[in-house]
């Protein structure tokens, strides 16, 4: 997914960074359900859930930001869904679908069936019908906010410009025509494409994708009040303040290859502080014995303790987000300066504000280790090395380049941690001999204020995340010169035509494993020749959960809790 | 003396009988009941002074007496123009200054001045003796001869304190001491006119009594002219030739002094002189008239003679009309008297006086004094 | 005749009756020698610094092995308190946490005082002449102090403070911290002033009604010099009592902003973000809190009973 | 007219038919400043149904006095030592409790401002009714009806309804009248009225006078009428205690004391005072000077710094020693009576109207 | 009294509507674009141009203003569905309409405001009182060093402390949370207790030294000396005559302190997390969310005209000589 609009603070644990192979795409066996039992689970409880923002989006199609995607696995289902089994394995099965999906015509067709047995919250059955409505409701005006990759496919069209396909959605009585999605009956499903879409099931696994009943949509005010079709249905939500799950009765185990049913529900509560949330876990008494929070990390404060007193009750991994500091190449054209500033950046005091190591790892290169491909020992501008910067190489590069006391205008998030991150940032460069101008933006709109191609800022961090396991979904976003426009995601506005026309290239191959390793070749040159953006860490997360829980595993794809497994304890 | 000095030429021998200094005619003051902007028609008005004739003239003294809130002070402080008219002229030394801004104000300035009643309030804590007496030759760039300094020690042994007393503040002093600096700074501009409003009213008897005597002294030295505002009767009687009594914002009886104390006509001065307490022993043939009530309120005063709700004497002619304030039938010049019933000399009616607060007419008006007093007020 | 009176020729002024009255009262002269302490510590704080060797702004804990652990704790018990820092480090970034006290001490109290004499200045001028002309103008500003009293007060500055900078600051450029501590005084200003000029309002009318302004009017006094001569002296004892109350109260309020996030910004040292950051890490590091909140109570303590003492030395009858 | 036989020097025991007995009477209050001696030894004998005038320059302790009798100074500040008996009851010392029972029930006390006396929060009915109940255990009802009639006494038309107002709905005089009413609700034998018509106009004061006259004769109670008007000592009081700093300096009948003052102050006072009938021509003979502060009262008479007649005395007496109170009719000056009189004959000019008696 | 209260009203309106036209300008006034907000990662010129008019915000300010006051007085169709009467639009941030947000965060702030009132006012009265009635002795001494104090103590710092030492370290109490009263009132008063006892350890301090110092003063007026003098017992006078009369100033403070406190207790509810309208309105100005936050400041400023025009009310419940006038 995007940069992580509103997770910036998010602290992973510190599980080994391995490499990592593709996610395979699975066929109609390991799809069906039940979903394999977790080791000593047992049905019953309420867990207590204490999380920090309210729910802004339910409706799937409008959900893009990391803790409605934790939810969304509990009340919403996809066509595919990625699994991860009791040995750690991820997989991409079908969710509502029988299988991961069938590619003909070189990826540019996918078929699929729906299961039997599926069934919205209010008993009526989930059909093709519902699927294509899902899948055109996309371009109506009022959804702004959720992924947008397959819609862009289907119009094969870079930009918003995807709208033009079907400008009011379906509800002025317009439809996807057949060349795009056809339907044929009540279970079959059919996407076609003008380019392969290799990529296709995951994205399909996005929680972006998940089915809105076409008899019971409601436009905008769905947001509010969606109709579930996962393991669990809203019962009553009061934002800013509290939500409650319950069972779904609709929902039917044997369709489900991933998720379980185990806690008769959920009492969601917001405004939790991630200090509160934690020293309430903690603490471990009363009701915060059988209560978790689905996104809340350990703060950075109590991570110590926790670490020390509870251990056993915690998870912990890397999430998708890798920090990065971008460098907007409109600005500064030199590339001796922008290694100069790659050298200078001070890593290690940027990450102590969001926890130092429990807030994230530092990173050497662009790829996240969660992703295949990653090369653990990757670190050309030393970044492990020397975590607090190199002034003296960068003055060097500096002093060569002629640009010693250049003014350089550093844009930071005005948070609590961006502000004393910033700190550490302008005296790193100062030292090494650059004018450190700093601009704190407001927080809800640091990425669209960056995201102006004429910003007027020269370095900013950026936290970008993979939307699936492919370094397909960082580097084209990231540095696809021709992605350049206002609101897009290629922060540094570097246009190289190297970068550009090697993206092609590994785009068509078909071969995962290789593919993996072509990306990370790829975001070697990207760094080391162009230098867009100066690796500074990835984001790592520790969870707490009470005594009373149990099930607690660490979904790297979610990257976080994995909350379908959660189950309380006797 | 020498509170004349540095004044320029003195006046006219004669302390009395001298040119007209001072007239007003017809002289009104409303003030907006219940205050404040945007609500002044909520209430009506206070009718504080409501058409008053008065003249001084250059060196005499005259006497305004009557019961509280009947307009006195409201009197005193429109006559040196602190408070504009409503309505009415008063003309100074035949120059109109009814409506006088405070810059055609200024030349009179220096010669209407002003005692104040409370010796406290009327000195401005934070400055000396110096500064206070000063004050107003400053304001008019005034520069006497010996400087302003010279001139302020002066004053200051003209009214019995020492020159010492230059740096001192006023808390560090007296009730009757700080009268003497009002008075002081009174005299620093040489005024021809001073209004002195219930000037030792505050003060003990013993200091009372020196307060009086200096105000005798400055004024027989200097003939400068005074209004001398009280509601003690002995102590008018005994400073001023000419006496004027108000009640309820008129002068029901003017005249000099031998006239209106010895032979009062209105019965409001016969009542109010009767209700003085004496020290001597009573002579068996005072007739004591006890009024009844309180006077009403001049929001809402009666009609015709205002008087006449507390008065033994009242007839129905008295609502109809208001009695004009007149010479009567056998009085000196200049004794007018404001009645339809004046009384006789002797004081005719004792009977109806003696029995005052147990007739049946006034238990009446008492009524309706009182229950009227405390709606209006409230 | 003036034997009564003590003799000499220079009398005490009612200022110089209250400075001896105040002299007596020992509560009032120990807090107002920690208030001035405080003050001195302000003013001082680049001496203090450099006496000090150290400065605000440096990371030690970051640029130095050994201070902090790998979490950003110091690694010394007790906040890292030791012969060279001698209040501890600033987990995280770690700075020194004496010259921060002493630098967010200095910008509180610049803050507060300029605030205090904003708000003095505008209820002066808006409280007398209200007080003073009546009528009309009385209304108009009677009205306006209702309206910005129905204003929730913390909520105004809290909503206004991003505006008024915004309003000042192209978005683009970085906010100078001058604009930040102009915009923090433009706001507790605004809403600062009201009680004050409601009680000179009062002041001035009672005083209007005190005979000694009759009689400078009678002595042909312009309204300007009554004002300036007659009743500015004597209402500088509201001035000077209430003043002692408001400050402290912003120096509180304009912490509390800081707390909230909305006042003042790093790396400015500011006594309120100090709280802010000590409420982050009170848990693993209740030093850091220690130093800013009993610094905070010394100098609200202080200053509360020496606002006392100066309303008493001004007003002995007044109960304490 | 002299039935004042008692004798009443501080040594003397408590008049036995007094109703009011106040032997050397000290009382003193602990300000910033220093001690100030606000009542300095003084004795006096009251008997029931007469009216006792207390006068004396302001600051001269006469109201302080008065608080005395009621026990109603702080005793935090206050040093009040000396014996008073009502009624042969002591009141210096007695418990809170005991004066709770006694004030009101049988000594009652009329202040001068009746605005600020009266409670703003409760009506004229309910202020009056309260004391009633306390001390005689009426029923409410009883107790409104007896304000009611109390109220009706005192001169306030229509008091079924003014019962229920609020003081400020009340004009000055009608305040004071209903002061009045309250202090006498229980029939007290001692009021105390403290210038109960000082704020008041001429007429009203004169209203207010009488009914004090008219209810004296009624209840038979002991007045004592605090003021600074020698006119209404005149008028109304029996006897008159003159008082100066603190002290007492001159007393006896009033008619006595009035017509031929035997202390120089008194005949300063009287001199002080401009008369209705008197000589406009002549000048008034004030007392020179001001009251003595009384934190450092002058040693000796207290008076000797204003006195004309020092030098008549001789020597430094004046200065050094404290005269002796007057035990009954008399002065604490050490001029003789006949001495005083003489000179004060020599100086003053016979007033009309007063010469011949 | 019905005369009063329609004139208070009147000038209320007038004042909340003077106060929104302010907030209303100045909030939209500033160069920020909440329709961004909306926009999402992948926002381009058309889609904001949507989002605009979706959000009204195409308009002209002044037609904003006028259909946002309307909205208030019968309610406005919005895109996401119609808003009934008292509209103040629906939030930037999460969609929410804005008065039903509001009335949802009301409970905690009420029910934070009501109980720590109740607290610091039985405990700040009791105190001043025994405070006064002892004057000058010890006990005196004592409460009003300790107020003293405490009133110089500040929600930020004292919270933390108070949660570290008796959550944390001694585990004695619960951790700050707001449970509604319907659903569990133990709940609710264990949530609520912590909250309560630091709000009302500040504010039990300012009303000890108030209602002492207006007791000594109340009692050294002159009608309770005449009350004494009646014969009254001390207790009497002291509870029927001095304290009715120190009454006023403490229902003054009190009207403005829990007129504010209604409209969100901003630092408590931050520091305790208590999802209340102090929080909301924190978090919509850091969100931007300018209806939210309009909602919150008109809201907030209807409690303290609210209350003061209730404190006036009640001034003549105490004191008689307000009523005539
Ligand atoms: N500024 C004012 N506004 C409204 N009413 C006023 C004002 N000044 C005086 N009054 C009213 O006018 C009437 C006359 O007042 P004034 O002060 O002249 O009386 P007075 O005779 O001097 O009384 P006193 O003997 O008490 O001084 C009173 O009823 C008073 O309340
Ligand atoms: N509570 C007190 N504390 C200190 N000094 C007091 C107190 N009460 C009275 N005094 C002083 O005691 C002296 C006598 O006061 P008191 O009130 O008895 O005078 P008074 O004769 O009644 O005067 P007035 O005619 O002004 O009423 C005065 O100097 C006064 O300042
Ligand atoms: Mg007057
Ligand atoms: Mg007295």
């Amino acid at each position: 997914s995007a940069g992580g609009g509103g997770e910036p603070e998010d602290r992973g644990g510190d599980a080994p960074a391995a490499q990592r192979a593709p996610i395979e795409f699975a066929g109609a066996e390991e799809s069906a359900g039940p979903a394999e039992d977790v080791p000593g689970a047992r049905r019953g409880g309420t867990l207590r859930v204490y999380q920090r923002d309210s729910y802004a989006h339910l409706d799937p199609a409008q959900i893009y930001v990391q803790d409605e995607m934790t939810l969304s696995h509990l009340i919403h289902r996809k066509l595919t869904h990625v699994k991860l089994d009791n040995d750690g394995d991820y997989s991409v099965v079908g969710d509502l679908a029988t299988d991961s999906g069938r590619p003909s015509d070189g990826g540019r067709t996918w078929t699929y069936t729906l299961k039997d047995g599926i069934r919205f919250e209010d008993g009526s059955p989930i059909t093709s019908k519902d699927v294509r409505h899902t899948f055109e409701r996309l371009f109506a005006p009022f959804i702004t906010q959720g992924p947008t990759f397959i819609q862009q496919w289907m119009a094969d069209a870079t930009g918003a410009a995807y709208r033009e396909l079907l400008p009011e959605g379906p509800y002025e009585g317009e439809h996807l025509p057949d060349s795009v999605l056809e339907t044929p009956d009540e279970k079959t499903i059919v996407f076609r494409f003008s380019e392969p879409r290799n990529d296709l099931p995951y994205a399909l696994a996005m929680a972006g994708y998940a089915v809105v009943s076409a008899e019971k949509d409601t436009r905008q005010k769905y947001d509010k009040d969606p109709l579930a079709s996962g393991p669990y249905k809203i019962e009553s939500f009061r934002s800013g303040k509290s939500m409650k799950l319950v069972r779904n009765p609709e929902w039917d185990p044997e369709t489900d290859a991933a998720r379980h049913q185990y806690v008769d529900g959920f009492d969601i509560t917001f405004n939790h502080q991630y200090e509160d949330s934690t020293k309430r876990l903690l603490n471990d008494s009363g009701e915060a014995r059988t209560a978790v929070s689905f996104d809340n990390a350990v703060d950075a404060g109590s991570h110590q303790r926790v670490m020390r007193e509870a251990r056993d009750r915690t998870v912990s991994g890397y999430q998708s987000f890798v920090a990065q500091l971008t460098i907007n190449t409109d600005r500064v054209e030199d590339v001796r300066v922008r290694q100069a500033i790659a050298y200078a950046f001070p890593s290690k005091p940027y990450l102590a504000p969001f926890g130092g190591p429990s807030g994230g790892e530092l990173a050497g290169g662009l790829i996240s280790p969660l992703l295949p491909g990653h090369e653990k020992d990757y670190d050309p501008f030393g970044k492990l090395e020397k975590p607090g910067g190199d002034p003296d190489k960068a003055r060097e590069l500096l002093e060569k380049a002629g640009r010693v006391g250049m003014k350089l205008t550093y844009a930071y998030r005005n948070s609590d941690e961006e502000q004393k991150a910033s700190i550490a940032v302008a005296d790193a460069l100062e030292k090494a001999g650059f004018d450190v101008q700093r601009k704190e933006l407001p927080t809800d709109t640091y990425y669209d204020l960056i995201g102006d191609v004429d910003n007027g800022y020269d370095i900013y961090v950026n936290n970008w995340g993979h939307d699936w396991s492919s370094a397909s979904t960082v580097i084209p976003p990231l540095f696809d010169g021709r992605g350049i426009q206002d609101g897009g995601s290629n922060y540094s506005h570097v246009d190289d035509p190297g970068i550009n026309s090697r993206i092609d290239e590994v785009r068509r191959i078909e071969d995962p494993q290789k593919a993996a390793k072509e990306w990370f070749e790829l975001s070697k040159y990207v760094l080391e020749e162009v230098t867009p953006a100066v690796p500074v860490y990835y984001f790592k997360k520790t969870q707490i959960a009470g005594s009373g829980v149990g099930g607690l595993v660490y979904n790297d794809d979610m990257s976080n809790l994995d909350v379908t497994k959660l189950y309380v304890k006797r | 003396m020498t509170a004349g000095n540095g004044t320029g030429p003195r006046r006219a021998a004669s302390r009395e009988g001298g040119e007209p200094l001072l007239t007003a005619e017809g002289l009104v003051k409303h003030f907006p009941a219940g205050g404040g902007f945007l609500r002044k028609r909520r209430g009506g008005t206070v009718r504080a002074v409501d058409g008053i004739d008065l003249t001084v003239h250059e060196g005499e003294s005259l006497g305004l007496v009557g019961e509280s809130g009947c307009g006195k002070s409201t009197t005193g402080r429109l006559l040196t123009r602190l408070l504009e008219p409503s309505g009415g002229r008063i003309t100074y030394r035949g120059r109109d200054i009814t409506h006088a801004s405070r810059k055609r104000l200024a030349p009179i300035r220096t010669e209407i001045q002003m005692v104040f009643q409370d010796p406290y309030s009327s000195l401005n804590p934070r400055q000396t003796v110096g500064t206070i007496i000063g004050g107003p030759m400053e304001v008019n760039g005034i520069d006497p001869p010996g400087g302003r300094e010279r001139r302020v020690r002066e004053l200051l042994e003209t009214v019995g304190l020492g020159s010492e007393h230059y740096n001192r503040f006023p808390h560090e002093f007296s009730g009757g001491q700080r009268q003497r600096i009002g008075i002081a700074r009174a005299l620093a501009l040489g005024p021809r006119l001073i209004v002195a409003d219930e000037p030792v009213s505050a003060l003990d008897v013993s200091v009372q009594a020196q307060v009086v005597n200096l105000l005798r002294r400055v004024q027989r030295e200097t003939g400068i002219a005074f209004v001398f505002i009280a509601h003690d009767l002995a102590v008018v009687r005994h400073f001023c030739r000419r006496v004027a009594v108000m009640y309820l914002g008129r002068i029901v009886e003017t005249g000099d002094r031998e006239s209106v104390y010895g032979s009062p006509r209105h019965p409001y001065t016969h009542a109010l002189l009767s209700a003085v307490p004496r020290i001597g022993p009573e002579d068996g043939g005072r007739t004591r008239i006890r009024l009844a009530g309180d006077v009403p309120s001049p929001v809402d005063p009666p009609s015709g003679c205002r008087f006449r709700t507390r008065c033994w004497k009242a007839q129905e002619v008295c609502a109809v009309r208001e009695p004009p304030l007149v010479r009567l039938d056998g009085d000196r010049e200049g004794h007018l008297t404001a009645c339809h019933f004046p009384e006789g000399d002797p004081p005719p009616g004792s009977a109806g006086g003696t029995g005052g607060t147990g007739d049946a007419g006034d238990t009446g008006s008492t009524g309706d004094a009182g229950r009227g007093d405390p709606a209006a007020r409230g | 005749m003036a034997s009564g009176q003590r003799a000499g020729p220079v009398g005490r002024s009612p200022g110089q009756l209250m400075w001896r009255r105040f002299r007596r009262d020992r509560t009032g002269v120990v807090s107002a020698c920690v208030v001035l302490f405080f003050f001195a510590v302000g003013l001082l704080a680049p001496v203090i610094s450099w006496l000090y060797g150290k400065d605000p702004y440096t990371r030690y804990g970051q640029e130095r092995e050994g201070l902090l652990n790998e979490y950003g704790y110091p690694v010394k018990p007790n906040g890292g308190i030791d012969g060279e820092f001698w209040f501890g480090l600033e987990p995280v970034l770690g700075r020194d946490v004496l010259t921060q006290l002493v630098y967010g001490i200095r910008t509180s109290l610049f803050i507060a005082v300029a605030v205090t004499l904003a708000a003095v200045l505008t209820a002066m001028v808006l409280g007398v002449v209200a007080g003073y002309l009546g009528g009309a103008v009385d209304y108009a500003v009677g009205r306006f102090t209702d309206l910005l009293m129905a204003f929730p007060n913390q909520l105004f500055f809290v909503a206004f403070m991003p505006i008024v900078v915004a309003l000042f600051v192209d978005p683009a450029d970085e906010t100078p911290t001058y604009i930040r501590v102009a915009a923090l005084i433009l706001v507790l200003w605004f809403l600062g002033w009201m009680s004050l000029a409601r009680i000179l309002r009062g002041a001035t009318l009672a005083l209007r009604e005190r005979e000694f302004v009759e009689a400078a009017k009678v002595s042909g006094a312009s309204s300007w010099r009554i004002v300036r001569r007659e009743l500015l002296p004597n209402l500088m004892t509201p001035v000077l009592v209430q003043a002692t109350y408001m400050l402290p109260n912003f120096v509180t309020t304009a912490a509390a902003l800081s707390y909230l996030g909305v006042g003042i910004v790093e790396p400015t040292p500011d006594w309120g973000r100090m709280f802010a950051t000590g409420a982050e890490v009170y848990q693993d590091d209740i030093t850091y809190m220690f130093f800013p909140g009993g610094a905070m109570v010394l100098f609200i303590v202080a200053f509360n009973l020496l606002g006392d003492s100066v309303r008493d030395a001004f007003d002995p009858r007044a109960a304490r | 007219m002299s039935t004042w036989t008692k004798t009443a020097d501080p040594g003397a025991p408590p008049g036995a038919d007094a109703f009011l007995s106040v032997r050397d009477l000290r009382v003193r209050f602990s300000t910033e400043d220093g001690t100030v001696h606000a009542v300095d030894g003084i004795s006096f004998d009251l008997a029931r149904g007469r009216t006792l005038g207390v006068v004396g320059e302001s600051g001269s302790g006469k109201s302080v006095t008065g608080l005395s009798v009621l026990g109603l100074h702080d005793p935090r500040t206050t040093e009040v030592t000396g014996r008073i008996l009502l009624d042969g009851q002591e009141v210096t010392g007695a418990r809170e409790k005991t004066l709770e029972r006694l004030r009101g029930a049988r000594m009652a006390m009329v202040f001068q401002d009746s605005l600020t006396a009266l409670s703003p929060y409760h009506t004229v009915g309910e202020q009056i009714a309260e004391p009633y109940r306390r001390h005689t255990g009426a029923s409410r009802r009883e107790a409104r009806r007896r304000a009611i009639e109390m109220l009706g006494r005192v001169g306030i038309p229509s008091p079924r309804l003014r019962a229920d107002d609020y003081p400020h709905q009340f004009s000055g005089g009608m305040r004071q009248r209903a002061m009045i009413a309250m202090a006498l609700v229980c029939d007290p034998g001692l009021l105390i009225a403290d210038e109960p018509t000082t704020a008041l106009d001429v007429t009203v004061q004169a209203q207010i006078l009488d009914l004090l006259e008219d209810l004296r004769q009624e209840f038979g109670s002991a007045i004592v009428l605090i003021t600074h008007d020698l006119g209404v000592v005149a008028e109304i009081a029996d006897d008159v205690l003159v008082m100066y700093a603190g002290r007492v300096v001159e007393r006896g009948p009033a008619a006595e004391v009035l017509r031929s003052p035997r202390h120089p102050y008194t005949r300063g006072l009287l001199g002080s005072v401009p008369r209705l009938d008197g000589d406009v021509e002549e000048d008034l003979v004030p007392v020179p000077g001001s009251p003595p502060s009384l934190l450092d009262p002058p040693s000796g008479c207290a008076f000797h710094p204003r006195c004309a007649f020092t030098g008549e005395v001789g020597g430094t007496r004046c200065a050094d020693e404290r005269p002796k109170p007057p035990g009954g009719r008399g002065a604490a000056c050490h001029l003789t009576a006949d001495r005083a009189r003489a000179l004060f004959a020599g100086r003053t000019r016979p007033r009309p109207g007063r010469g011949d008696s | 009294m019905l005369r009063f209260l329609v004139r208070r009203t009147l000038g209320a309106v007038v004042i909340l509507l003077i106060i929104s036209a302010c907030t209303f300008f100045l909030f939209y006034a500033i160069p920020r674009d909440p329709a961004l907000l909306h926009c999402g990662k992948t926002c381009d010129p058309e889609s904001l141009e949507i989002i605009r008019r979706n959000l009204g915000l195409d308009e002209p300010l002044p037609e904003q203003y006028r259909a946002y006051m309307a909205g208030i007085l019968t309610g406005r169709d919005f895109a996401v569905g119609p808003c009934p009467a008292p509209c103040f639009g629906y939030s930037f941030a999460n969609g929410e309409p804005v008065w039903g947000t509001i009335l949802d965060r009301l409970p905690t702030t009420v029910s934070l405001a009501l109980g720590g009132a109740a607290v610091f006012l039985v405990l700040g009265l009791g105190a001043g009182m025994l405070a006064a009635w002892r004057r000058g002795g010890f006990l005196d001494k004592f409460l009003s060093s300790v107020s003293l104090v405490c009133s110089s103590l500040q929600i930020y710092f004292v919270g933390p402390l108070v949660i570290a030492l008796l959550v944390y370290r001694l585990d004695l109490l619960r951790q700050p949370e707001y449970v509604p009263i319907t659903s569990s009132p133990v709940d609710w008063f264990a949530g609520l207790l912590i909250p309560w006892v630091v709000l009302s350890l500040i504010f039990t301090a300012q009303y000890t030294r108030m209602s002492r110092s207006t007791l000594i003063e109340q009692l050294g007026e002159d009608h309770v000396r005449a009350a004494r003098a009646r014969g009254l017992s001390g207790r009497t006078v002291f509870f029927r005559y001095a304290w009715r009369g120190s009454l006023i100033p403490v229902v003054t403070i009190f009207g403005i302190d829990l007129g504010s406190l209604f409209g969100g207790a901003m630092v408590t509810e931050f520091t305790f997390t208590l999802p209340g309208l102090g929080r909301l309105a924190v978090d919509s100005v850091l969100d931007t969310d300018l209806p939210m936050l309009m909602g919150v400041m008109l809201f907030a400023a209807a409690m303290i005209i609210a209350f003061n025009i209730l404190v006036d009310a009640v001034y003549a419940f105490i004191d008689p000589r307000v009523r005539l006038s």
